[in-house]
């Protein structure tokens, strides 16, 4: 069990914010911060046999709701997609799709060492091995299969990350999105694409970076007709192209 | 003004009968018409006076009870105009051949004049010639649809006629037999010591056997649908709509004048009820709208014999409501139907053919099922309110009975209307023979145009013609009048008695 | 020339009219205009007024007059018809002229449903209250035959229903004019309470079967569902929303007028148990919840629309047979409340069909991004008719609870409620199925309905939501209706009613209502963070990815779990029933054609003959 | 002043009762804990779990209708917060009365179905399918209580009924008078919390949380704050029929836990019933029980 810094997926924590004076704008945003880490619903995507220590971990023995996580269902309802085992490039999309209809500050936990390196499946060629290249991971925790002690580690320090402020890889998926898009594009072809719209997300919240857009996003571009929302509309306008898949 | 105007209403269409032969063309083909205007004028003139009084003739100034007496009061004379109109309506101007054609037009007049004589006659032997005079051109004109199914259903009709003819005869020579007089004013007197016994009523019912043939009566009207799916439809009309209700007329008058027993009014009513149900009912299952219209005649004229057996006045106010306004529906449904014989479904979308055709057939089809304020409506209100002022259950048995087949007869007619604006057939099937077929003439148009104009006349002069109806019926109802009118001597001997 | 004299004869002129011009296109204008003017001069006028037509016929007097009672109904009829018209004026009646229908027979239909629904209602005595009563019948069979063949199909089911009706009410008629001999309903008021109680009960009988048929009261209500929802749109909303409502008015006529309720409750099945009052408001209270049930588990938008309207007819007859001042003004209210949001529902559906071409509940979806106003309009109407605060639906139907908890019925109150709820779960299957869920692909391009038609739905639907926070404006009609009526009457106000055994004001629910969502807007747009809007097919599936041509939506049998319990309940034995009299009828015509088939009449003739004369002899 | 009174009680009453339920929320949590010998979330976690989604910073919303289902469910709640009288306070209780209150109960749920429906999820339209079969289910003896308990007291007011019950001690509580009423109450407050056996519309195994399923960020946090309502309201007009109402801020929350605590310390040791099976146990049982106990008030 550790957080391996030799990946270099973390950015490295940023500066304090130093809060420009205001006081009570520092305490509300570390109220907030220590609210999010409390309260960690977490959405297992469950790969592989590390699954099988989850259950230990929630229930009587070392109960997780005492630290206010607690499994949800849907990525929409989550904060932390928790990946446990090997990723097949087939499951690999849907985690891509589900880590993308998440909300942020959304946190993505690795578990068992084959998503740190492929684990057992190291030379399988359909298994991607380093899950980091398709999305920021915040933590591994490595081990085959790791305890409910380890997780349960891995968990608080992720909390303690969070309230510290450090853990925002969320970010990054935003702004380098380039990045990551490419490695998912190596994987699964130039066709690829999700029913997700980082990069207006990425506009919308003000999270781009210089990285978003690249090649890759260009190529993305290229072939997709971007999934515009139905806006209402009274019919009285033009009609424009409410958008297709 | 002489009454001796009254023989004119027999005479004048016999004359125009059996003259053409000896005249030249164009007068020879509106020798008919005009006749029938003429009785159409003496009609309106003989109503306009009888509704203050009636009016009887002795023909050859035989003073009844021997001579023959014509007796003329409102609803005679309106009877008289009635068959008049409906005739000149239905008057047959086009045939196969002039010989044909001659043939038609002189049977139709004699028909007419039988008619005349029906309505107007003042004894039963009259009655009786008269009636046969009707039967005979009746089988000529039914058989002249020279197809072989009419002259089946012809040869049937004459069976059943004769027969009926007969059993009248019997029922009039048994009356004779205990009275000693055929004259009705006579009979009226002497009926209450002479016939009101089981003999006296069985000869009613023989009468009633018999002229009921004519009026459709439930026991003797099986001889009508074929008749009328196979006749010429203005046969038909004729049969159904004027034939009918002057048989009608004349046991309504014996009814009223010789056997006003309840025994014979259960008869009437039960006969009535029974016709009703099984005429109705059984257009209901009809396939093709002539037998429909045939079925759902029998089911009217049942209401009409329901109607008649109501005691008092209010009763023939209803039966003369219900005879009159069926006998200018059903006329111009027998027309509509002319073109729209055969299978129900041919008629599919025939409404997009003929819009007005499909109007009319609407408009009979609400006015004969009763829907305010049409006629129809009227007729049905008097008779189920005379049904329902009357004490024994029978009645009230006999309202529901019209209540039930008036429902009945609501959903045949508007099936055929349904049918008239569903989905044209001519879509899937051979779409310019339909197209043709459908489509009503013009002549059929006009014809039944003109009764539904004389309909909407009626319901639109409603309120004013309550009051002469009232009156007809009261008339009709005053046996004593009858025979203080007929004999005026015999009159003064009872009021001195 | 008084004023009922002038809305009688703009009336009668209409018809004529729209039969002359009705594929004008400024017809609609004209008619609303003469509509809206009829309505501000019955609004206006004092009542009572008597026509001055008055015909005499077979010795009895045939008149018109309008009460309070009447003028209720007759403004319902002169709004609906004003919103009909207009909405019939617009794309909608371009596009029904353009399938090969007739605009002129359309408006001819509705103007003469008006006429006739206005004789109806100012009818003066029997005679002239079975006028309009059969015209009634056979206008609505008119508008009901517009929207083509299946159209036809349905009105000709209906007229064995309209006929059967109109004879019981004709026999009615005739026995009460033997038994009292009078028609006029005034000296009808006094004399019909004194007839004995046979007489009382077979009246009843006939009076109430014909009436409840118009009515569409269970069990004869199976041909009203078809009949109105195939007919085409605005005579749709028309018929549903007061063409029913006609056999309420005469029945409320019938049990509070002219016989009374005590006299009703007098006619016992079981003395003290069970009396025809009773048995009155129990086929109400079937009448709610039946029908309700089968709306359930329609998939055409249009019938479960009418079926809710016999469902709710059931909510205004019950109101009106508890008879204290708050269930009849329960009961009336609601004939209002329903018109105004049962016609703007209907107008919707159609407004839907305008621009889909399916009111097929299983193949829509999602159209509250491109529809929204009909989905306003939809959504108003459905709170309405659920009874749901703050529409007005709720506050009538709230009366009519109210009336049955003091009244101590609480199995009725039951009935009533799961009326209510049944009709929650059904609407929502409405709205959900038409605009909630999936947008198809086919639908993407679709526009909002045009002005002419969400211009009256939105009337419609606002004047529903004015009349629920202010329900004391309708409130001032029932309470003069009631007057005049006969019924207590209820001592409301603006917001609704005062009693010291529990009040209504609907202005502080409103309020607080709306404060409360004006609270819940501020936490959920004031704090936070932000959102972005995503397409639908951002959606959660498992991990699977949508695309639009694989549908991702619920519909069918929206409600698996609660027909797997109820759906077997009573296995549509009234449709049974109906066959089962239509088969009866069919054998006993077979029968009597029998008799007309026999070979030998002749012989017949005969035994007819000798049987007939024995009879005669021997009786 | 009147009017300003009233104003200060109607922001008061949806503050306090959001207050008591998110207590009771932990309370639920706490109890389900200690049954499966776990030891639970910490005192303020509701409320750490309803910041956290409020202040989510990339939140997706499926359309307006999304959000305004989310206004309407918590608008809805406050708003009948202010007709269901607390110690001290009656709001608008008087101008409404339980049936009105009952029915605005509904809004929320309205609210909260067509949100549900706009985010275009069959699993969420499946859920609100079975929460609007489940609300069928458990109004309808609901509505029996509500008759039974209007009935005896003569008043459809709630202020009126507290009254009443208080006026008279423990002899006149509803629970004393129609202890029949009493259980079939209970049952059906059981039923309308919706947990286990009677969660078939979260249902997180089979149709992924059903209506919350697109639920995110501060729409799934509106939900939690709704949730805290409904119990409160729930609790609320129970004790209000039942056990007196509150005669002071003490015993009446005290009394809500309880009734909230009863269902709960059953609830986790259920599996889940199918759709028909609740409404077969709930039409069956406390029908039965709501009709009888009706009857006998009414004898």
């Amino acid at each position: 069990m550790s957080t391996l810094q030799s990946i270099p997926v973390v950015a490295p924590p940023a500066e304090e914010p130093s809060g420009g004076g205001n006081l009570l704008a520092n305490v509300f945003d570390e109220l907030l911060a220590f609210c999010r880490s409390r309260s960690l619903f977490m959405l297992h995507y469950c790969t592989g046999c590390g699954a099988i220590e989850l259950p230990p971990a929630m229930t009587s023995r070392f109960d997780m709701e005492r630290l206010g996580i607690q499994p949800m269902v849907t990525p929409r309802q989550a904060d932390i997609l928790l990946v446990t085992g090997y990723v097949s490039t087939k499951t690999l999309k849907r985690i891509i799709l589900t880590y993308e209809q998440m909300n942020s500050p959304k946190y993505v936990i690795g578990i068992c060492s084959c998503t740190v390196n492929g684990g057992m499946y190291w030379q399988s060629y359909a298994t991607a091995k380093k899950l980091s290249d398709y999305m920021p991971v915040d933590m591994y925790i490595a081990g085959c299969m790791p305890r409910p002690e380890a997780v349960i580690s891995g968990l608080r320090e992720l909390m303690e990350n969070i309230r510290a402020g450090r853990s925002d890889n969320w970010r990054d998926y935003y702004q380098r999105y380039d990045h990551y898009l490419g490695n998912q594009q190596r994987l699964f072809g130039e066709h690829w694409q999700t029913p997700t719209d980082v990069i207006g997300e990425a506009r919308h919240y003000g999270q781009f970076g210089p990285e978003t857009l690249g090649e890759h996003t260009a190529l993305l571009e290229r072939h997709q007709t971007p999934l515009l929302p139905f806006e209402m509309r009274l019919g009285l306008g033009d009609v424009s192209k409410g958008g297709k898949s | 003004m002489s009454h001796s105007l009254l023989a004119l209403v027999v005479a004048l269409p016999l004359l125009a009968a059996f003259l053409p032969p000896l005249l030249p063309g164009a007068i020879r083909r509106l020798l008919g018409p005009l006749a029938l205007l003429l009785v159409a004028a003496l009609g309106v003139y003989l109503w306009r006076i009888t509704l203050i009084e009636p009016v009887s003739l002795a023909l050859g100034d035989f003073r009844p009870p021997l001579g023959v007496v014509f007796y003329v009061d409102s609803v005679a004379a309106l009877f008289v105009l009635a068959v008049a109109l409906v005739t000149l309506l239905l008057w047959p101007w086009r045939g196969d051949t002039s010989e044909n054609l001659d043939r038609k037009q002189s049977l139709t007049l004699v028909l007419a004049a039988a008619c005349g004589g029906l309505a107007v006659s003042g004894d039963l032997f009259n009655v009786y010639v008269f009636y046969e005079l009707a039967a005979v051109a009746g089988y000529g004109l039914a058989a002249g649809g020279g197809t072989a199914a009419a002259r089946v259903a012809t040869f049937r009709y004459l069976i059943l006629g004769s027969l009926g003819s007969l059993l009248a005869l019997l029922g009039i020579t048994l009356i004779y037999f205990r009275a000693g007089t055929l004259n009705l004013a006579h009979l009226a007197d002497l009926a209450p010591q002479t016939l009101h016994d089981p003999f006296g009523l069985a000869a009613f019912f023989l009468i009633l056997l018999g002229l009921g043939v004519k009026a459709e009566l439930f026991l003797v009207n099986t001889w009508a649908p074929e008749i009328y799916a196979t006749a010429e439809a203005r046969v038909s009309a004729l049969l159904a709509g004027l034939v009918s209700k002057l048989a009608l007329l004349v046991l309504a008058r014996l009814l009223v004048l010789v056997f006003p027993l309840p025994e014979a009014r259960g008869a009437l009513l039960i006969l009535g009820m029974l016709g009703m149900l099984t005429g109705e009912f059984a257009a209901f299952r009809a396939r093709d709208i002539k037998r429909m219209l045939a079925w759902s005649s029998i089911g009217q004229l049942g209401a009409a014999f329901i109607a008649f057996s109501i005691p008092g006045s209010l009763g023939l106010a209803a039966g003369l409501a219900i005879a009159l306004h069926h006998l200018l529906v059903k006329p111009a449904l027998f027309l509509l139907a002319e073109r729209w014989g055969g299978g129900l479904a041919r008629l599919a979308g025939a409404a997009r053919r003929s819009p007005f055709g499909a109007a009319l057939f609407a408009l009979f089809a609400l006015s004969l099922i009763g829907v305010p304020p049409l006629p129809g409506f009227w007729a049905k209100y008097l008779l189920l309110s005379g049904l329902a002022a009357q004490p024994d259950n029978l009645y009230l048995l006999a309202g529901l009975v019209v209540l039930v087949t008036t429902v009945v007869e609501a959903v045949y007619l508007f099936r055929v209307i349904g049918m008239l604006h569903g989905r044209d057939a001519a879509h899937s099937e051979k779409p310019q023979n339909m197209a043709l077929d459908m489509t009503l003439p013009a002549s059929t148009l006009a014809g039944s145009g003109a009764f539904a104009a004389l309909l909407l006349a009626v319901a639109l002069a409603a309120p004013w013609l309550t009051a002469p109806l009232a009156r007809m019926a009261l008339q009709m109802n005053d046996s004593a009048a009858y025979v203080a009118r007929v004999l005026p001597a015999t009159a003064t001997s009872e009021a001195t008695k | 020339m008084n004023a009922l004299d002038i809305l009688l004869a703009l009336s009668a002129l209409m018809p004529p009219a729209a039969l002359l011009f009705g594929r004008w296109r400024g017809y609609a204008w004209l008619a609303g205009m003469v509509l809206t003017g009829q309505i501000i001069l019955l609004a206006g006028c004092d009542l009572p007024l008597a026509a001055g037509m008055n015909l005499e016929i077979f010795g009895r007097s045939v008149g018109w007059r309008l009460d309070a009672f009447g003028r209720f109904f007759a403004l319902i009829t002169l709004g609906v018809a004003l919103a009909s018209t207009v909405y019939m004026g617009g794309e909608w009646g371009e596009r029904h002229a353009a399938g090969g229908h007739s605009p002129r027979w359309l408006h001819g239909a509705l103007a003469g449903n008006v006429l006739a629904m206005l004789l109806l209602l100012s009818s003066q005595d029997l005679i002239a209250f079975f006028i309009g009563w059969e015209l009634t019948s056979w206008a609505g069979f008119l508008l009901m035959a517009q929207g083509g063949e299946k159209a036809l199909r349905a009105a000709l089911r209906y007229v064995p229903y309209a006929m059967s009706g109109a004879m019981a009410v004709l026999g009615g008629l005739a026995l009460t004019l033997a038994w009292t001999g009078t028609l006029d309903l005034a000296a009808l008021t006094g004399i019909m309470p004194t007839l004995d109680n046979t007489k009382l009960a077979l009246l009843l009988a006939l009076f109430g079967m014909g009436f409840s048929i118009k009515m569409g009261l269970l069990p004869f209500h199976l041909w009203q569902a078809p009949a109105y929802a195939e007919a085409a749109g605005a005579g749709t909303a028309f018929l549903g929303a007061i063409s029913a409502r006609m056999g309420l008015f005469a029945l409320a006529l019938l049990l509070v007028k002219l016989m009374t309720l005590t006299r009703v409750a007098d006619l016992a099945f079981i003395e003290g148990l069970f009396t025809a009052r009773d048995l009155l408001a129990w086929v109400a209270a079937l009448t709610i919840v039946l029908p309700t049930f089968t709306a359930l588990k329609q998939n055409d938008a249009r019938y479960l629309l009418a079926w809710h309207g016999i469902g709710q007819g059931g909510y205004m007859l019950l109101g009106i047979v508890i008879g204290d001042a708050t269930g009849s003004a329960g009961g009336l209210l609601h004939v209002f409340n329903y018109a105004t949001y049962q016609a703007a529902l209907v107008l919707a559906v159609f407004a839907v069909m305008h621009r889909t071409g399916t009111a097929d509940l299983n193949s829509l979806g999602g159209l509250v991004t491109r529809m929204p106003l009909t989905f306003l309009v939809m959504l108003l109407g459905i709170i309405g008719l659920a009874g749901l605060p703050p529409m007005n639906g709720f506050v009538s139907k709230w009366l009519v609870y109210r009336s049955l908890m003091l009244d101590g019925r609480p199995l009725l109150f039951l009935m009533t409620v799961i009326g209510t709820l049944g009709t929650i779960l059904s609407v929502y299957k409405l709205i959900h199925n038409t605009f909630l869920g999936q947008l198809r692909a086919e639908h993407e391009q679709i526009r909002e309905a045009p002005w002419s038609m969400t211009l009256p739905m939105l009337a419609l639907v606002i004047l529903a939501f004015v009349t629920g926070a202010a329900p004391g404006l309708a409130l001032s009609w029932v309470a003069e209706a009631q007057a005049a009526l006969g019924l207590p009457v209820l001592a409301y106000t603006l917001g609704g009613i005062e009693s010291p055994r529990g009040n209504l004001d609907m202005l502080w629910i409103v309020g607080v209502l709306f404060a409360g969502f004006g609270i819940g807007a501020l936490l959920f747009y004031g704090a936070g963070g932000r959102s972005k809007r995503v397409h639908q097919l951002d959606n959660y599936a498992g991990g699977h990815f949508l695309s639009a041509d694989v549908r991702y939506h619920y519909s069918d049998h929206f409600y698996a779990g609660l027909m797997h319990r109820i759906g077997p309940f009573y296995r549509s034995s009234f449709t049974r029933l109906e066959s089962a009299v239509a088969a009866a009828t069919d054998l006993a015509a077979s029968l009597m054609q029998v008799w007309y088939r026999q070979t030998v009449p002749a012989l017949t003739l005969l035994v007819a003959a000798v049987l007939g004369l024995s009879w005669m002899i021997w009786k | 002043m009147k009017m300003m009174e009233l104003l200060l009680e109607l922001t008061v009453m949806p503050l306090l009762a959001f207050t008591v339920g998110l207590f009771m929320v932990l309370m639920m949590r706490k109890i389900a804990a200690k049954i499966q010998r776990r030891v639970g979330p910490p005192l303020l976690q509701p409320l750490y779990d309803i910041v956290k989604l409020y202040a989510k910073e990339t939140q997706s919303s499926h359309g307006l209708l999304h959000d305004i289902g989310i206004v309407m469910a918590v608008g809805g709640y406050i708003a009948a917060e202010t007709m269901l009288p607390v110690p001290g306070m009656n709001g608008i209780a008087d101008k409404a009365g339980m049936l009105t209150l009952a029915y605005v109960t509904m809004i929320p749920s309205l609210g909260l179905a067509l949100g549900v429906g706009q985010c275009a999820n069959p699993n969420g339209s499946i859920g609100i399918a079975r929460a609007l079969t489940a609300m069928l289910a458990y109004d309808v003896p609901f509505v029996v209580i509500i008759f039974g308990a209007s009935w005896l007291y003569g008043s459809n007011n709630l202020v009126e009924v507290i009254a009443a019950q208080q006026a008279g001690g423990i002899a006149s509580w509803g629970v004393t008078q129609m202890p029949l009423l009493a259980i079939a109450g209970l049952f059906t407050l059981y039923a309308m919390l919706g947990k286990q056996p009677f969660e078939i519309y979260v249902a997180p195994a089979e149709i992924a949380t059903g209506p919350m399923v697109e639920m995110g960020g501060k729409h799934l946090g509106g939900l939690f704050v709704m949730q805290c309502f409904q119990l409160f309201t729930a609790s609320a007009i129970y004790v209000s029929l039942f056990l007196g109402g509150g005669e002071n801020w003490l015993f009446f929350i005290a009394k809500l836990f309880a009734v909230v605590a009863i269902p709960m310390s059953m609830a986790f040791v259920f599996p889940r019933y199918r759709t028909e099976d609740v409404l077969a146990v709930v039409w069956r049982w406390p029908m039965l029980l709501g009709l009888i106990g009706v009857w006998l008030v009414m004898r």
